[in-house]
């Protein structure tokens, strides 16, 4: 195998139009280091790796690799050095198996592709790495963890000395992460790579980095070893001294807080139409935050989307305050029930249309006085969408402006301010803080909080442990379509349920 | 319908002295088919001095004729007109000759009625299903299965008459000949008609003709899967040189040259012309090179006879294909009986259904 | 450059008032301005196609304004060529509003009209408002059925609606061919297969002073209803959600299975209508030629119309004048009718492309003038 | 000839199928080739119908059907071409260029097409598998063009190209996942550039096929939307290039039921029996689709499926 290689950045500046994303940044990281790189939302992280990666030409600036400089134009100049990126988002083709995806990724991919010698060098080449991968079956039907490891065994594959890792563990369980760290730590420490590794989670880059630079809307704040810096310093080069959102105190449930919602022998189809799901009983009483854990792929998504009506439900009930719910609208306002999904610009907001509008879309056939009424009004809908704008602080351009032009944060934020808003007496939300910096996952916790604590149940998915173990009253872990274990907090240990979310147990 | 005819008057009626006469087609001008035949008629008017011609093809049977016809009269100075197609008559021709009394409309097809039509308006037809029954004459010659068959569009009276006829002439040659028929529901659909023949052909049938508004790719399908074919509307014979036998053709010249006559000489025009092979409406192609000795003497003893007039090809005693009678002995419907305009059997012989 | 202008306007001095109703008009305009300049566009490159073939473009698009909008007749002849594009236009922009492509409207049409027709018939004998209006629901009613179909199938069964829609086209086309053929034929239709023809007092006249009958007026009321219904409406708004993105319209509760039954029941309904003023105003009959493809044009309309009902007015007018002239095109310039084709495909093509100019013009969007500035 | 009775629907369907599939056959493949690439392209009528005319016109003018049969491919590459490159540009919708290209090419083929509806095009050959057969039918339902054969053998290549060749994966990494193509310096854009040709050049024969051998003439009428109804048979196929094939057959030999029953005497509805492979076409559609549930093997970044 290869040996690492040093990499460095010299006085990276890249503008987008009149918006400079980066400006005149500098990182330097040694042969065989695990370099980490901070910063908020929109900081300018995945720029810089971009122009690193050949991706971004920047209007300024140099790459020197082990010392020289060296020109990278495209993806293939970097290629060609050894150098490597693992995204944020998969870039494994879910329709190829891992051996399609693994050959096709090769530059020098024969014309003609001769399995049977590829399968038996592929086999060798599996034999070096710490861990095993099925190669043979299409990419979208392997588990989350399996998928970034991959991701990982292609860019050795592939030869590379150098990768960056953009948000690697975000989709993964804590076990997934640290023993994925642990093997890429293993990596470098063996001199066999050199890592670069974009995250928001202090506590993977304590334990697992050497070195870290710290960006702030596209500027350099910090850099230093780790054995130097702790979180609080971290923190301030960050975010500089901008106030972060705390939590309320939990307040205690009542002993007879009212079940509001109930779920009893639910079954239903998931997307393959191969697998279901069954939920046999599921009750979220007012003042409480019932976590659900799992890895995504295990029937999470399914039970929203039956939950929200959006798929078919084959058998069981869903009850909410003792009424049965079919996620009809009239039902939702009646008992006061608010979705927020993950990924709020793909599945709670119309790209296209309006701010404004997006922040109406649960109120828009109503009136002053809530009664529904046939036309709507266009004015009523600007004045509550500044309304809401101005409380959520979501920041936009104009209120016309098509909601696809936000930030991730500012989107998340929109969509908070339309179902947070009245009254609330079941909260059902998933991965609220996926992709957001620690700023914006405070104040969005905080809220939640909030919500809870004003008697609201809240049924909160998520596929982050940290955030389920700060919010939840109790925890479930759901695996295979089912929910298979259940802890009140006070009890709940990190790596037992870890072991229910990978369905050991 | 404000002063409209007025607007135009200066810019086009100006253009020209001469009668601008204006042809409207439904299809290509040159398909080989029902079209070519009008347009080739057409083009004998082109020689005459003082005739001025104005012609659209593609035109649909919809508010889009009433507008052709309204726009070579408004645009065009046109003063006559022959919308060709059957679609185009009713409500279409009716409604521009109401509204244009000083045009002339003359269309194909034999709809006119005297009692109910404006007077500006009239038909021309031609009794084409004789050259058909001619058609049958050298098929029940040269077929060796004794069975032939016919690709119709539609079953409408006029196909029903061709298809009829084939047999009976062919009949008149071999009384155990059948003629299966096979309908495609469409004037015109290139890739059915030639699935038609090749089912037909499958089914042993050795001489081929059609009703279809471009019978090209019939004659092609059926040559080359070694049948003879009789050809319509058009002469396909350059399509076909050793396959095609003869063929019933329009002869649409002679009608439009009359009328032509009579407008230059500012003489009123027939309101219902009709005519048959011996008025030269139609015509049959030249024989083919495969036409055997005894198939050209009864071809031309038969149109001799024809040309004298009174033929009748539908006479009794003759029942339809269910059984059911259709002439008594003794009784005779000539090409010109107006029982035949509503003709609605398949006389017994011919394999297939009106329905 | 323009932007100078309009950071201008926008500069803090100007009333807020005014200032608003400026951004508002800048807004508005990139539809208007773009989609022109990209018509123009197609012209010069139609232009372009008649000069290699040695034609003259000014005769030709002397004889298009002369043929189609030039003169009082002209006029009336794209007006009334327009109007069945209305209707067949609304049947591919109300599904559009809910992200559904459908191009099978033609389908629609001839049911409609054979509904229409035979509704005629069976009714003669009552007063002719109640039968028109029979004939203008029955007509409705079988298109809405037949595009409604098409809707229930992509929600229910995740049929794509763009292949079942064309696939009912042709069957709805063998469906009007055997009724017209068999059970609902006129024995007296001899030569061109047809229903009873409607009683005179059935037919739909002409508005007075026109040429033209009174299906254009309802032709525009249905878009401009159709537009009301998509802008101001709950219904509307709510297929716009659903058509912005299923899933957020799912989560609000939004009963998208009916909204896009609904909604593409409504479509078929006015592409039925179409069929219907084609038997009542034109035809006086249902036959074969009902399916001549308005269906069809209906679908470039719209795309021209960028799916917006009010657009389809225009975008249908142009049409129907470029089918008005092409008549005399063919006759004067001895070009052949397909040149019409030509004409359309490139015009389509140009205000296709001319979408990726959207939101690419400063001027139009008020949000970043102050930026600029 | 000999009589043989009902046997000649099951003959005619297979004979039918023959004949009638080959134009689905090119337009089908091309188009899966095209959407696996994650574009649709809808103007596949357009380019079929321009091809049956480039096909034509170069073949009376060259005396050659293969000459023909390569102008037709040129041409069709050519508008693929076009319409990958307008496609291109971001926001523009691919359906509607597929539609207002189908309308240009059939604009463009009758425009240039009219001098050669008279003249005749000499046929592409074909090859006589039933020679051994006594029975005529036989012999004329397995007389076999060689583009029917070249279509049977290019669906099998293509089966196998997508599985064991570069250009293949690429073509399906392309169609599944642009990011991922971008990640591994792939161009989406080029890849489906070419793939939207190489299916326009498909396409392009089946329109060789038909103006050239069966029902070989050119005129304004000779294609009833095959090129439009292929496109359809792809998704039914399920972007699988032997599928595609079987489908090609199913629909011919669906259409050749029609004048096959008549011939032996059903005729009843027949506009009905017209309508058989659409009516067929919908009902399989209908069966095999289901809500909550993707369409297997659709490419991931096809419009019409996302
Ligand atoms: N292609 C682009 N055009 C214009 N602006 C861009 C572009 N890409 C990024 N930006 C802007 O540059 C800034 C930095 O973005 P970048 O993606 O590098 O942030 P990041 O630090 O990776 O954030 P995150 O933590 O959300 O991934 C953002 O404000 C973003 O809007
Ligand atoms: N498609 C787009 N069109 C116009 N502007 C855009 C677009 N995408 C991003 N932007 C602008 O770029 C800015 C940064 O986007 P980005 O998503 O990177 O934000 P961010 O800084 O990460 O914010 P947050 O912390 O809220 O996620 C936003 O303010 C947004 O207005
Ligand atoms: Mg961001
Ligand atoms: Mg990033």
């Amino acid at each position: 195998m290869s040996t690492a290689v040093s990499v460095e950045a010299v006085s990276m500046t890249m503008r987008f139009g009149a918006f400079t994303a980066l400006d005149d940044v500098s990182v330097k990281v040694p042969a065989g280091s695990f370099h980490a790189l901070l910063g908020e939302n929109g900081a300018g992280k995945s720029t810089l790796v971009k122009c690193m990666m050949g991706f971004y030409t920047p209007t300024s600036g140099q790459m020197l690799v082990d010392g020289k400089e060296a020109v990278i134009a495209s993806p293939k100049d970097a290629d060609r050095l050894g150098l490597g990126m693992v995204y944020q988002h998969f870039t494994l083709v879910p329709s190829l198996t891992g051996a399609e995806n693994l050959v096709i990724s090769r530059e020098n991919a024969p014309k003609i592709i001769d399995w049977r010698k590829e399968r038996r060098d592929l086999a060798d080449f599996m034999t070096t790495m710490p861990f095993r991968i099925p190669l043979d079956v299409p990419v979208a039907s392997l588990a989350a963890g399996e998928k970034q490891k991959l991701e990982i065994v292609k860019q050795l594959y592939l030869g590379r000395r150098f990768i960056v890792l953009d948000e690697p563990t975000s989709v993964l369980t804590p076990n997934e992460a640290e023993e994925m760290l642990g093997l890429v730590r293993g990596m470098t420490k063996a001199g066999d790579l050199t890592v670069l590794m974009i995250s928001h989670k202090f506590h993977e880059v304590t334990s697992f980095c050497d070195d870290v630079t710290v960006l702030r809307k596209g500027k350099r704040t910090g850099s230093g070893s780790l054995g130097e810096l702790d979180r609080k310093k971290m923190a301030a080069m960050m975010i500089g001294d901008q106030p972060i959102a705390a939590l309320d105190s939990r307040s205690a449930t009542p002993a007879d807080a009212k079940p509001v919602l109930t779920v009893t022998a639910l079954k239903a189809k998931d997307r393959t139409g191969l697998k279901s799901i069954a939920v046999d009983g599921l009750t979220v009483r007012s003042g409480e935050i019932v976590g659900i854990a799992g890895i995504s792929g295990n029937g999470q998504k399914e039970f929203l989307e039956v939950l929200a009506g959006q798929r078919a439900r084959e058998a069981g009930e869903v009850a909410v305050k003792a009424a049965p719910y079919a996620s009809t609208r009239e039902q939702s306002r009646k008992l006061n029930v608010r979705f927020i999904p993950e990924e709020p610009l793909r599945n709670a907001c119309a790209p296209r249309m309006t701010v404004a509008e997006n922040i109406s879309f649960r109120t828009f056939d109503l009136n002053k006085d809530g009664k529904p009424v046939a036309w709507i009004s266009a004015r009523a809908i600007r004045t509550y969408a500044t309304k809401l704008i101005e409380q959520f602080k979501v920041k936009t351009a104009s209120l016309s402006s098509p909601i696809q032009s936000l930030s991730g944060g500012n989107v998340q934020r929109a969509v908070l301010a339309r179902e947070l808003t009245g009254e609330v007496d079941l909260l059902i939300v998933s991965n609220p803080c996926f992709g957001l910096d620690f700023a914006a996952v405070a104040e969005i916790r905080a809220r939640i909080m909030k919500a809870r604590n004003g008697g609201a149940a809240v049924l909160l998915m998520s596929e982050d442990l940290d955030e389920l173990m700060e919010l939840s009253d109790r925890i479930l872990v759901m695996s295979d379509g089912a929910l298979v274990y259940e802890t009140p907090i006070a009890s709940a240990d990190v790596h037992v349920i870890g072991e229910h979310m990978a369905g050991h147990h | 319908a404000l002063g409209l005819a007025g607007v135009p008057a200066f810019s086009t009626r100006a253009r020209a002295a001469a009668t601008t006469v204006g042809f409207i087609y439904v299809g290509p001008k040159d398909d080989f088919g029902y079209n070519q035949a009008h347009a080739e008629g057409a083009k004998a008017l082109k020689a005459m001095e003082g005739i001025e011609l104005v012609e659209e093809e593609n035109v649909p049977e919809t508010v889009d004729v009433q507008k052709t016809m309204e726009s070579m009269i408004n645009l065009d100075g046109a003063s006559l007109l022959f919308p060709t197609s059957f679609g185009y008559y009713d409500p279409h021709v009716l409604a521009m000759a109401k509204k244009f009394p000083d045009a002339q409309f003359r269309h194909c097809g034999g709809l006119w009625d005297k009692s109910k039509h404006p007077m500006n308006a009239g038909s021309y037809f031609g009794y084409i299903a004789m050259g058909q029954y001619l058609n049958g004459v050298v098929a029940g010659h040269m077929s060796k299965s004794k069975k032939i068959g016919f690709v119709a569009a539609k079953p409408i009276p006029q196909v029903l008459n061709n298809v009829n006829a084939f047999l009976l002439g062919a009949r008149a040659v071999d009384p155990t000949i059948t003629c299966q028929v096979i309908f495609t529901g469409e004037w015109s659909l290139a890739v059915k008609e030639a699935e038609a023949v090749n089912a037909l052909v499958d089914q042993g049938a050795d001489v081929i003709t059609c009703h279809v508004d471009g019978p090209k790719v019939v004659v092609q399908t059926a040559a080359n899967r070694g049948a003879f074919v009789c050809g319509y509307h058009a002469s396909q014979a350059p399509l076909a040189p050793e396959k095609y036998l003869t063929g019933a053709e329009w002869n649409w010249a002679t009608v439009y040259s009359m009328y032509a006559k009579h407008a230059l000489a500012g003489e009123p025009l027939p309101n219902f012309t009709r005519g048959g092979l011996s008025d030269g409406f139609v015509k049959m192609s030249p024989l083919g090179p495969a036409v055997t000795e005894p198939a050209r003497k009864q071809f031309e003893a038969t149109l001799a006879e024809i040309k004298k007039g009174g033929y009748a090809v539908i006479k009794g005693p003759l029942k339809d294909n269910k059984g059911k009678e259709i002439a008594g002995a003794g009784k005779a419907f000539p090409e010109t009986a107006i029982e035949l305009e509503s003709t609605s059997f398949l006389v017994e012989g011919v394999l297939g259904s009106t329905s | 450059m323009a932007d100078v202008t309009a950071t201008d306007v926008a500069a803090p001095l100007a009333p807020p008032k005014l200032s608003g109703a400026i951004a508002f008009a800048a807004r508005r305009a990139e539809g208007l301005v773009i989609p022109l300049a990209a018509l123009i566009a197609g012209m010069a490159a139609f232009s372009l196609f008649l000069l290699a073939l040695g034609k003259s473009p000014t005769q030709f698009f002397e004889l298009m304004w002369r043929g189609g909008f030039g003169s009082w007749f002209s006029l009336q002849n794209a007006l009334l060529r327009a109007t069945p594009l209305l209707f067949a236009a609304l049947c591919v922009a109300l599904p559009a509003r809910l992200g559904l492509t459908v191009i099978g409207g033609e389908g629609a049409i001839v049911l409609g009209g054979v509904a229409a027709a035979a509704f005629g018939h069976w009714l003669s004998g009552l007063p002719a408002p109640m039968v028109i209006l029979a004939m203008g629901l029955a007509a409705m009613a079988a298109g809405g059925l037949w595009i409604g179909a098409v809707g229930a199938l992509r929600h229910y069964r995740a049929v794509n609606e763009t292949i079942s829609s064309l696939l009912m086209a042709y069957i709805a086309i063998a469906l009007m061919n055997q009724l017209v053929e068999g059970p609902l034929r006129d024995p007296a239709s001899l030569n061109k297969p047809s229903t009873h023809p409607l009683a005179e007092a059935y037919r739909i006249g002409p508005i007075p002073g026109m040429d033209v009958h009174w299906g254009l007026v309802v032709g525009i009321l249905a878009c401009v209803a159709c537009w009301v219904l998509i802008d101001k409406t709950r219904w509307g708004f709510a297929a716009r959600v659903a058509g912005g993105n299923v899933r957020a319209a799912q989560i609000q509760g939004l009963s998208v299975g009916p909204l896009i039954v609904g909604f593409c029941a409504l479509a078929g309904a006015f592409a039925g209508l179409a069929g219907m003023f084609e038997v009542a105003a034109v035809q006086g009959t249902a036959n074969a030629s009902l399916a001549i493809g308005y269906g069809y044009t209906g679908i470039l309309v719209a795309f021209l119309a960028r799916q917006n009902p009010l657009g389809c007015i225009p975008v249908a007018f142009l049409l129907g004048g470029i089918a008005a002239a092409g008549g005399l095109i063919q006759r004067r310039m001895g070009l052949p009718d397909a040149t019409i084709l030509v004409l359309q495909g490139m015009l389509f093509i140009t205000v296709l492309m001319s979408e990726t100019l959207y939101g690419r013009f400063k001027i139009f969007n008020p949000d970043r003038w102050k930026r600029a500035a | 000839m000999e009589d043989i009775g009902l046997w000649g629907v099951p003959l005619a369907i297979l004979g039918g199928a023959i004949r009638v599939s080959t134009p689905f056959i090119f337009v089908s493949l091309g188009e899966a080739v095209t959407e696996r690439s994650g574009r649709i392209n809808l103007g596949l009528e357009g380019t079929l119908v321009f091809g049956a005319m480039a096909a034509y016109a170069v073949a009376v003018e060259t005396g050659s059907p293969w000459f023909g049969v390569l102008a037709a491919m040129a041409a069709g590459a050519g508008f693929g071409l076009v319409h990958g490159w307008i496609c291109s540009f971001p926001r523009v919708n691919d359906i509607a260029v597929g539609i207002a290209l189908m309308l240009f090419g059939i604009g463009l083929a009758f425009f240039f097409g009219k001098p050669y509806i008279q003249p005749s095009a000499p046929p592409l050959p074909a090859i006589g598998f039933g020679d051994w057969s006594d029975i005529p039918q036989v012999r004329a339902a397995l007389n076999v063009n060689v583009l029917f054969l070249f279509g049977a053998a290019l669906a099998l290549a293509l089966w196998w190209g997508f599985k064991n060749t570069k250009i293949g994966l690429i073509v399906r990494v392309v169609g599944d996942s642009a990011d991922s193509a971008r990640a591994m310096g792939l161009s989406p854009t080029t890849v489906r550039l070419f793939a939207t040709a190489f299916g326009g050049a498909l396409a392009a024969i089946g329109g060789a096929y038909l103006s050239l051998y069966y029902p070989g003439s050119w005129n304004e009428r000779i294609s009833s939307g095959q090129g439009l109804m292929a496109v359809a048979l792809v998704i039914f196929a399920r972007w699988n290039p032997i599928g595609c094939f079987a489908a090609a057959m199913l629909f011919g030999g669906a259409g050749a039921l029609g004048p096959a029953l008549q011939s032996v005497g059903v005729t009843q509805g027949y506009y009905l029996f017209y309508a058989a492979p659409y009516i067929l076409t919908l009902l399989i559609m209908i069966a095999t689709s289901s809500p909550g549930r993707q369409l297997a093997g659709a490419p991931g970044e096809l419009s019409i499926t996302k």
